[in-house]
This record gives structure tokens, C-alpha cells and sequence, in this order.
């Protein structure tokens, strides 16, 4: 099988041309799209009414992309930074995510929106947020976290042709990580864990750039004779319980690397989920390591100090272990 | 205000298709009070009586096919489009054979088959989906418009603003139609916005601004009718301003502090002088195109129909409550936190 | 000493006509404010300027609220339906909750914002969220839901005293309980729960009027030999952990009743802290009672089936007793 | 548009005050630029390079205690109204001694020492905020107004829409200043508005709309004036739209699509003959207020003092990591979610 390299942006935006050559009801809007300034999508493949750059306008073009999603097309919104979701959170979450059910089927709602999770590169507070559970409690939507080049590609593919409105968050910290990949794509269905390390010891759950860290930390500790095993839910709604809880009954023991703040983050939920549904195979308490409850401060030291980094996983492996 | 005395182009067979429809609106609404009143009908309920005029003259500018949203006071809307009672009452009801199953209720109807794509609970929530079915039709190019209802309220909304400016750069198809009643519950739009017409504020998105009496269907029709043209010749969109009135309070069973009173009652008095309902009848006398007999078997005609609608309502059993978790996803996923 | 009966709404309202009587930088804003709605508040003991009705501009006004609040005033902004909060998304989320840690503590926001809770009463989905979590997800704000009319009076002279953002959320479901309170009006800290039932053998934490069905569901089992200690945490930002903490480690079981939809609820908050910080004295996997992750339906049946009641709870603390 | 020929009240010592201040935003900002390339500076800078007659203009038309609102591309606002140099560029460095301890940076200056309440990385953010300054100072009753900058991009986003209603119908001395400097990003004006004027908009709620020339800083104090005067009397807010241009990138260090050029060399070109500071040096020459040697001296001047605040800057130590969990609360709760 041949491959290709290619990096989890170029995975994602090459999955929308594909997408968008095959299916001439797909369009993508975003703002400065057209001048490429969140990655380069191939704009001139495109008729231009298909690449639409958009003036500052959230909760109207996204309720826009509702209407021509409820009407035919199918609209892939890039909302670039995730604290911009929120100008919008009218219309995602009490339009997109209820107006099928409203209509008691009626409506069907095949958008996709485009998420980034800028933390970490000292962009403050308006531009770092990390607000997957603010969705992920918002019922409605389906919601995917990929974290590889073929993981996204792959889940693009399938968020572009289910009907229902589907949010991709996408993890600054991982945009740039290249990867050999195949050269056919492949469509990834939601609801699908990935084990990304097998492991016997100890389970890490990985949301997000929650999943690389999580790989480091494996790495890091299998020099200290810990097997740690990895696993990536991918999509956060549907969310796959059962391999979940299988690699936790295995393992006995649980971390969750979450870049989200803590309270009421997907790893207090995973947690929560584990504790009720896998309690008895539980050897030690689990762990959650997040996001410290604080807006994102500006300055590399402070910003860093309120994410979780390898460190910080490979500690609470150790005391899960201990 | 625009007032179209040159009516030419209307029919007399439109004219009693408008005033049949606006005759459904005014007695389903009329039913739905009283049944609410019995204790039969959960939820708020709010009327479009008052409202005929506006709704029917603008949905009988448009095809069944093409789109329309409506707000939180959309009952008549798709009475207007051609929907079937039944089911909308049943709606009303929470009933299983309700339009929506019973999910939707009062604020939510929504009926696909005449191209109503549903009605936000929130204000202003369906200005932008509208935009949105208006682009749609221009990029499919297949020659529908999006006719968006709204209240005077909805236009100090944020989602008013970049609604317009959209449809204005895109030239969407869009009729951007508000029915100002004067005012959004108790809140004067008088109070609301130190401008008198919310038609002036089309001129700050380049696209235009037109005011119509909105107790005239007539009017109403002739300039959704222009406005509908201009959309569909690709000249984008027109934002058309009706002045309008409530009947009823802003819903029914609300309260309000003892005494407090926002509306003169000269001013209700008034307006009610101006029933549409009644207007096109004068009109239709004064044409002489139908006699006042003709004109009663038209009313009992619709009283019989809601009647029927309103009856199997009522004798609509109600969903089963498993029917909760179907039909949030095209795709179904798991539903979780369903407590054993 | 002197008590009152005094219903959940008019102990809200009373405490806010009382601090407006005390402090005249305190001002009162909502929807139809001056026609009374929303409840009776003495209009007439103020100033025209001091309660305000509004247009609706959700963005606007809260975003108004803050301004005013940053330069000398105490501004309480009634948001009427939770649903509501989300056209004021940004400005709660980006600038209420942030503007002080931005500024590094020059700004200071003594804003008090109400969102009402309207669910189980056919409201359908525009009108009954519970977005309970997507607040306490979003670090800077101070979040309360008390549930008895004494618990809001003291946690509303609270709110407006502090210096902070807050959000009082009020569950419909609880804002007719009437109640013999003291006469004379004390504040209540927060960060401080309320157990509001001693018992020995289980533990039920209640969200909202998920005290008043773990209440109910107490009054029940007892019947059947299980005692059950309902605690109350009343403010969820900040948390008393301690409190809750104490009576599971002294029952080694936990339900916890939350009205919000399941996945990422504050719910799922809590039993992730219980299960991390009092693992080794659980004797029971904890269970969550909750809504579904569903938009909220508006006929009845439907609407029932998706939200806890008492005899859930019940079932809960059989299987967690059991 | 309006050009002020008669500025007879505007001193010369004030005329050099402004060309102080517009140096002092000039030579800060080609400081951060280079600074940034040399590794040093974290995070996006966003440049007042090309508005610093529109910002000083405006900002020396109210009073230290007035307040302030700015935007994303507000280094020039609080220089503008007065701000300490040094902590302002240690906080682009995200240093200890910054203006808001690091924690804030380039888009979140804050001085509430000279009045200036915040910036906000949101486009439109902050404008609801400035109508709260307002209507407070309006109901302290302590005569002072609230400036608010965006630029126009934000007059295309719902929270523009609803400020300026709400600021018209509660009359707040709040005074809207656009910087229009022609393009959000990439996109232009042109493509985001189907009108030409943003100051039209002000028609639709009701309060004046003035176009100013951004390049002439003698006019937009005379127009900033006026509205700040109207404001204090009471007669409520203003939409003043300075129509500038911006002579950076959006932000340095950006990249676009190579070969994507969304301004025409030839109108940068125009609008860099157009240079804020040259055309008040220019002035002062003509009347003979000052020579070129005192206008050298000056500026000499303020590059003097802005190496002192660069130096000063980089001389500040970061900030101690715990610093991240003060300053949350007013009254301070525990912090959850600080791992171990
Ligand atoms: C965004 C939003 N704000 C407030 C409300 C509460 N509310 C429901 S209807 C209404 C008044 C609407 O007035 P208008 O738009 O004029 O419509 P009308 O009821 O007069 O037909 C209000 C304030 C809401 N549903 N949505
Ligand atoms: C609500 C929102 N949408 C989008 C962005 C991304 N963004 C940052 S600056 C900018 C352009 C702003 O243009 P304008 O308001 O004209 O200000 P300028 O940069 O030209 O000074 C955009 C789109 C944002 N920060 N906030
Ligand atoms: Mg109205
Ligand atoms: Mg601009």
C-alpha cells in the first residue's frame, strides 16, 4: 500500500477538497479562507462561491450554514479559533444541535464546524480556550477530537457525510505533526476508540493533545517498567464506553489527560463513567490530569503552569501505580 | 406607508383564498385559547390573531416550495403556507400525530412539506437559518426565496444585524419580513429603539426598506409580491416592515404585576377597528365580488375545518414515551444518561 | 426569633430590593422587569433608572451589565430562560469571567446574573436547558443553585456583595416551595454545602432540584431501613469538596442528582472528585442520576422520560445499597 | 467627509502634544516589529502603524478619567491616552513588570490609571462594554464619557448592532470610533458591507454618524470633540467613522497563501503619502509653530524614552509561574484543576 506524508492540517483541509470534488453540495466558508491564513486549502480547484471568506459575522454565518444544510447543501464552517464558538452558541447549540429533533426528524443538518484549540503559544485568554465540554453537554451535536494525520483525515471524511452537525476540534499542538499515512483515504467511523499504545499496567486516556502527551509519557515510563496502555476515544459523541471500560478492566488503573479546565472537562466525565461502569475492576483511584480552572494567562511561564504537560502525566501514573 | 390601491392583478379567487386563510389562522388560534383555557393544552400559546393580514398577503407571495422560518408567534405562519390543521393542533397538544410528534410544541412547528422549515423560541434565532435558505437556493439555482418572519423585538438582536449585511453581500433570496406590533411583551419599541421604523435600517446593509400597513393583505401581498421578484431576479434581498398589532396579549395565561399596564386602551381600540379579517371582507363586499351569505359560508366552512382539526387532536394519543430518544440524529448514536 | 413565609422567588427578589435599599451602585435589569413577569419586585421603591426593562440584545446588555460593573456599579442582569444565556455567550465566557485576570486584577466585575432553569413543564428545547456545566467549564465565574428560599436569600446577599461575577442559577422546579424563614436576613458563604438530611448509609448529592428529589427519595427509603444524607453543595464555583467529601467517606456510597444531560454535567464533576479524592472509602460504584442527552421535547411523556424523578433516585440508591 | 480647516482652538502646544503622542505609538510599535523578529517578543502583534492620528485624535479629545475601550490592535490606545511606556511593552513580553503582569499581552492591555478598561481579542467585545461605562458614568452622574474603538471589521458583528441601540435609547456619552482602515484580515470592506460608509448605520439607531478623515488628526479631535461634548450634555452617543489604513500586515509574522495579495500595491502606496505624523509635522511647518530641528528634537525625544521603556521592559523578569493562579477572583476561591 502506498503512502504519503502529510501533516494533520493538510489531512484535514485535503480531506474537505476531496470531499468537496466528489460532492458538489459540499462547501467550505471560513474567515480570510480564501487568503489561506489557517492553512492552505487548494481554493483555485473551486468555483469561488464554493471557498467563501466571511466578514465578522459568527452567529450569522454559522445560522447560515444551518439554513443551507437544512435545505440541500452541505456546508463545513472553519470557526478557527474555539473561542469563537461561543458569538455563535445561539445558533450551535439551540439551532443546529435541536432542530432535527425539533421537527421530529424532519430537518436534517449535515454541517461541519471547524474548531482550533490555540493553547499553549502564549495567545491569552480570547484565543486559548479549550471548550469541548460546553458542547459535549449540549446534546444535539456529535463531536470528534482527532489527534493524527490519518485519524483526521479519516474522521472529515465521515463528518462530511453524516447528516447531522458534527464539531471537529482540532488541537493546535497537534496541526503540525506529520505522519506517513496511506495514500487512500478512508473514512473513520464515529464512535470508534483507537488503542494508540497497548499496555498492561495502567490505562491513559487521552483527550485531545491529552493523546501525544500520554504517548510521551508511555515512552517515558516504560524505561521505569511501567506498561502503559494509550487509547484515544477519537469521538467524544458517540463515545466508545465499551473500549473504554475494557482496557480499564484490564488495566485496573486510569489517568486522564484532558487540556481542558477541570471542572465538569471530558475527563471528569470519562472518570465518572469509569467509576460507575468499571468501579469493581478499579485498583487505585483515577486521576485526572487537566487544565487548572483559570482563564489562559498570556505569559509562557503562567501558561504553562495551568496545562498539563509529560511531567505532570507521568506523576499521576506513578501515584496510580504505586 | 405604502397602501396599493392598484390591486388589479389580484383575483377575486385569491382574495377569498386570503381571506379563507386568514379566517383558519384567526378560529385554529381562537380553539387553541380555549382549549388552553379547559387545561387540554400545555405549554405557552401565542396568537397570530391580529397578525392574518401580514402573514397570509406575505405567504401567498411565495410557492409552497419555497422556504420559510418563522418565531415564537407562528401559529399562523404555516396555517398561511398551506399546512393541514390536524397536525398542527396536534402539535399544540404534544400529541403523537402533532406535526412534530409532539416535540416541538407551540414554538416549534415546523412542516417540510410546505417548505416551513421550522420557528425559533428564541428571538431572532431564525433570521440567520433563513440567509442560510436563501444561499442555498441561489447556489442550487433553483429559483426559490426565503421568507423570514420576525417580530419588532427581534430586530435589536445581534442576529438581525449579520443576517442582513449577510444576505445583502450575497445577495440572498431572502425576505426579511417583521411584523412590528409595537411591541416585544410589555416593551414598547417605542422604548426599544429611539427610530420610528425598522425599515430605515435596511439602508445601513444597502438593500431596501419598505414600510406596508400590514391590516391590508392586499398591500402586504403587492409588496412581498415585489420583493419576492426582486429576490428571485437575483437582486438579493428586501427588508419589509408591517405595521401590525396584537389582539391578545403577548401570550395567553401570563401575568403580569397587578395593574401594570403597557398598551392605552384607545390604542387597543383602535387597532381592533382595524381587524384585517374584517377589511378584506369590507373590501370584498364593496367590489362586490361575494355577498355577506357567501362570506359566512366561507367562515363556517373554516370553523367546520378547524373544528375536524382540533378533533383529531384531541383524539390523538400521546407519544409513547421511548419516542423521547428517536430522531435526534440522522445517524443514530447511543443516547446516554437515560436513567434505568 | 421572628420568621416569614416567604416563597423561593419573592426571598430572590426580596434580597435584591433589600441590597438596592442598602447600596444605591446596585441596579436591576431584565426582560419586562417593569411589567413584573418574571415575579413581583417593587418597582415602585426605586428609581425608573434602577430597574430597567430591556430590548432584547442579550450581547448587549450583559455586555453593558459588565461595563457598568468595571466602573462603579453593581449591576444584577435577569436572564430570564437559561437558554438565553447562550446569545450572551461571549460576553459571559470571554469577557465577564476573564476581564479581571486579564487586567491582572485592576478590573473588578461585581455583576449578578439570574438564569432560570424552566424545565419539566413543557417548555421544549429553546426554553429548558439546564447549562449548568458549560459555566462551571469556564473558569472566572462564581456559580450558585440554591434551592431552598432561605438558601437564596443568603447566597443572593452574597452575590451582590461580591466583587465577582456571578450567575445564580434558579430551577423553575423549586422557585414556588414556600418556606418560615428568620425574618432578619444573613448572608451565606460560599464555597459552603448544606447537608440537608443526616444519614448514615448512603449518600445523595443533589444539583438543584435534584436535592429536592433526593429529599423526596430519602423520605421514601427510609421506610425501608436506608438512611440517606442529602447534601446540598449550593455554590458549584466554589466548591466545598470537603463537605461532600466527609459524608461519603462516612456512608461509602454516592448518588448524585443533577437535572442537566449526563455527559460532561456537574454531576459527572462530582463523582469524578469522589471517585479521585475518596476512592478508598467507596464501597458501591457511585451512580448518576440525570437528564438525558437530549434536546428537551415538549410533550409531556416525552419530556418526563428524559428527566430524574424520585423514583429513580430510588432505584439508584437500591442498586448502590444494594 | 469632514476636514477641519478651522482649528483655531487647537493650540500649538497641543498640536506638538499630539505629535508627541502619535511618535510615541509610531516608535513603540517599530519596537515591537523588531523586537519580535529577534525571537524576543511571544504571541501576534497587531500594529497602530498608519492610525496614530485617529487614536491620539481621539484620545486627547476626553480626559485621563474618561474611559476607554480598545480592541485587538490597541498597542496605540493607551499611549494614546497617556499610558507609562515601559509597563505597556513589558507586557508585550509577558513580563513581571507589564502593565497587567503578563498575564494580558498585546491584545489585553489594560491601564485603569489612565482610564483604559481593557481590549478585547474578540472583535466587538468590548463595545458592549463601553456602553456600560457609559451609562454608569451617566448614572453616577460624574460627566464622563466612554471612547470606544473597533475597527470594521466589528461593525459587521451582532454585538456592534446591539450596543449602539442600547446606547441610543439610554442616550450614554458614548462615543463610537471606527477605525476604518478598509479590510478585516484579508477581506475587504468592500466584499464584507453592500454600503460604502459604516457611519450609516448610525441613521438606524437614531444618533449621529460622521465620517472623519483618520489621516488628519486636527479633524478627528474637532469631530471627537464635538461628540464628546454632545455626550456630556447629555444629548447621548455618536458614530464616528475615521477612515485610515493601516501601513503593517494584519498582525507581523502572519502568513498568507503565497502570491495572495489583497491590497493593491498602488493604494498602499496612496495611503502611505498620506502619513499621520508626516501631515501634522507638515502643518506645523506651514504655520511656522515649529522647525524642523524642534521637530527632529522631539522626535529624538520620543525614541529616547521608548528605548527606556524597551530596555525596561526586557529587564523585567518573567513572572513566577504560581502568579497564574492570582488575580482570578476578587475574592479569591481555591483554584480546582492545578495538577500536582
Ligand atoms: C433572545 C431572546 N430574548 C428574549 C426572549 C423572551 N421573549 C420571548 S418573546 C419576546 C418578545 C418578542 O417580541 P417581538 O419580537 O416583537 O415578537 P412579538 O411577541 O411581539 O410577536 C421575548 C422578550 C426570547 N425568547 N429570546
Ligand atoms: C469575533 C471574532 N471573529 C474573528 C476574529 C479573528 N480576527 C481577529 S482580527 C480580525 C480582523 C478585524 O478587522 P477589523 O475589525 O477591521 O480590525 P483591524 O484588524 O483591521 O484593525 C479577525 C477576523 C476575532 N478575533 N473575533
Ligand atoms: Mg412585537
Ligand atoms: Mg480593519
Amino acid at each position: 500500500m502506498s503512502t504519503v506524508r502529510t501533516s494533520y492540517l493538510d489531512a484535514n483541509l485535503g480531506a474537505i477538497a476531496s470531499e468537496m470534488h466528489r460532492d458538489p453540495s459540499v462547501f467550505f466558508m471560513g474567515q480570510d479562507l480564501r487568503a489561506g491564513v489557517f492553512g492552505n486549502f487548494p481554493v483555485d480547484e473551486f468555483h469561488a462561491d464554493r471557498v467563501r471568506s466571511l466578514p465578522i459575522s459568527e452567529t450569522g454565518f454559522l445560522g447560515a450554514a444551518i439554513g443551507a444544510a437544512m435545505t440541500g447543501m452541505r456546508p463545513i464552517v472553519d470557526m478557527t479559533f474555539s473561542n469563537l464558538l461561543y458569538s455563535a452558541m445561539d445558533q450551535i447549540v439551540n439551532q443546529a444541535a435541536k432542530l432535527r429533533y425539533m421537527s421530529n426528524g424532519q430537518a436534517r443538518v449535515p454541517l461541519v464546524i471547524l474548531a482550533s484549540l490555540y493553547y499553549g503559544g502564549n495567545q491569552a485568554a480570547h484565543h486559548a480556550d479549550r471548550p469541548i465540554s460546553l458542547f459535549t453537554n449540549s446534546p444535539g451535536l456529535k463531536i470528534v477530537a482527532p489527534t493524527t494525520p490519518d485519524d483526521v483525515r479519516g474522521l472529515t471524511l465521515t463528518a462530511i457525510r453524516e447528516d447531522d452537525p458534527v464539531i471537529i476540534f482540532r488541537d493546535s499542538n497537534v496541526q503540525g505533526v506529520r505522519e506517513e499515512i496511506s495514500a487512500e483515504a478512508r473514512t473513520i467511523p464515529f464512535g470508534l476508540a483507537d488503542v494508540k499504545r497497548e499496555g498492561t499496567d495502567v490505562t491513559i486516556v487521552g483527550i485531545a493533545n491529552g493523546v501525544r502527551l500520554g504517548m510521551r509519557a508511555a515512552t517515558q515510563l516504560e524505561t521505569e517498567g511501567v506498561s502503559v496502555e494509550v487509547v484515544d476515544p477519537r469521538s467524544l459523541v458517540p463515545l466508545d464506553v465499551d473500549s473504554i471500560l475494557r482496557s480499564v478492566q484490564k488495566t485496573g488503573r486510569v489517568v486522564v489527560v484532558d487540556p481542558s479546565p477541570l471542572t465538569c472537562s471530558f475527563a471528569s466525565e470519562l472518570v465518572a463513567t469509569i467509576a460507575q461502569e468499571a468501579f469493581g475492576s478499579l485498583k487505585a483511584a483515577p486521576e485526572r490530569v487537566t487544565g487548572a480552572d483559570v482563564p489562559t494567562p498570556f505569559s509562557s511561564p503562567l501558561e504553562h503552569s495551568t496545562l498539563p504537560n509529560v511531567d505532570r502525566v507521568v506523576a499521576a501514573v506513578r501515584r496510580v501505580v504505586a | 406607508m405604502t397602501t396599493i390601491e392598484d390591486v388589479a392583478d389580484v383575483t377575486t379567487e385569491v382574495k377569498i383564498e386570503m381571506q379563507r386563510r386568514m379566517l383558519r389562522i384567526r378560529h385554529f388560534d381562537l380553539r387553541a385559547i380555549e382549549v388552553q383555557a379547559r387545561g387540554l393544552m400545555p405549554g405557552s400559546v401565542h396568537t397570530s390573531i391580529g397578525h392574518e393580514a401580514a402573514i397570509v398577503g406575505a405567504c401567498m407571495a411565495v410557492n409552497t416550495d419555497d422556504y420559510m422560518t418563522g418565531y415564537h408567534r407562528s401559529h399562523g405562519h404555516p396555517i398561511g403556507k398551506g399546512s393541514k390543521l390536524g397536525p398542527l393542533f396536534a402539535e399544540l397538544l404534544g400529541r403523537a400525530d402533532g406535526v412534530c410528534g409532539g416535540k416541538g410544541g407551540s414554538m416549534h412547528l415546523a412542516d417540510f412539506s410546505v417548505g416551513s422549515l421550522g420557528e425559533s423560541g428564541i428571538v431572532a434565532g431564525s433570521i440567520p437559518v433563513a440567509v442560510g435558505a436563501g444561499l442555498s437556493a441561489k447556489m442550487q439555482k433553483n429559483g426559490r426565496v426565503a421568507l423570514c418572519f420576525f417580530g419588532d423585538g427581534a430586530a435589536n438582536a445581534g442576529p438581525f444585524h449579520e443576517s442582513l449585511n449577510l444576505a445583502a453581500i450575497w445577495k440572498t433570496p431572502t425576505i426579511f419580513f417583521c411584523e412590528n406590533n409595537g411591541f416585544a411583551v410589555s416593551f414598547s419599541a417605542k422604548e426599544a429603539m429611539a427610530i420610528e421604523d425598522i425599515a430605515d435600517r435596511a439602508a445601513g446593509y444597502g438593500m431596501p426598506g419598505v414600510i406596508v400597513d400590514g391590516q391590508d393583505i392586499l398591500a402586504v401581498h403587492s409588496v412581498v409580491t415585489e420583493a419576492v421578484d426582486r429576490g428571485r431576479s437575483g437582486l438579493g434581498p428586501t427588508l419589509v416592515e408591517a405595521k401590525t398589532y396584537r389582539f391578545r396579549e403577548h401570550s395567553e395565561l401570563m401575568r403580569m404585576a397587578v395593574g401594570y399596564q403597557y398598551r392605552p386602551v384607545e390604542e387597543v381600540q383602535e387597532w381592533e377597528q382595524r381587524d384585517p379579517i374584517v377589511l378584506l371582507a369590507d373590501r370584498l363586499l364593496q367590489e362586490g365580488s361575494v355577498t355577506e351569505k357567501e362570506l359566512q359560508d366561507l367562515e363556517d366552512e373554516v370553523a367546520a375545518e378547524v373544528e375536524v382539526a382540533v378533533q383529531f387532536a384531541l383524539d390523538s394519543p400521546f407519544p409513547d414515551p421511548s419516542e423521547a430518544f428517536e430522531n435526534i440524529y440522522a445517524s443514530p448514536i447511543p443516547v446516554r444518561g437515560v436513567t434505568r
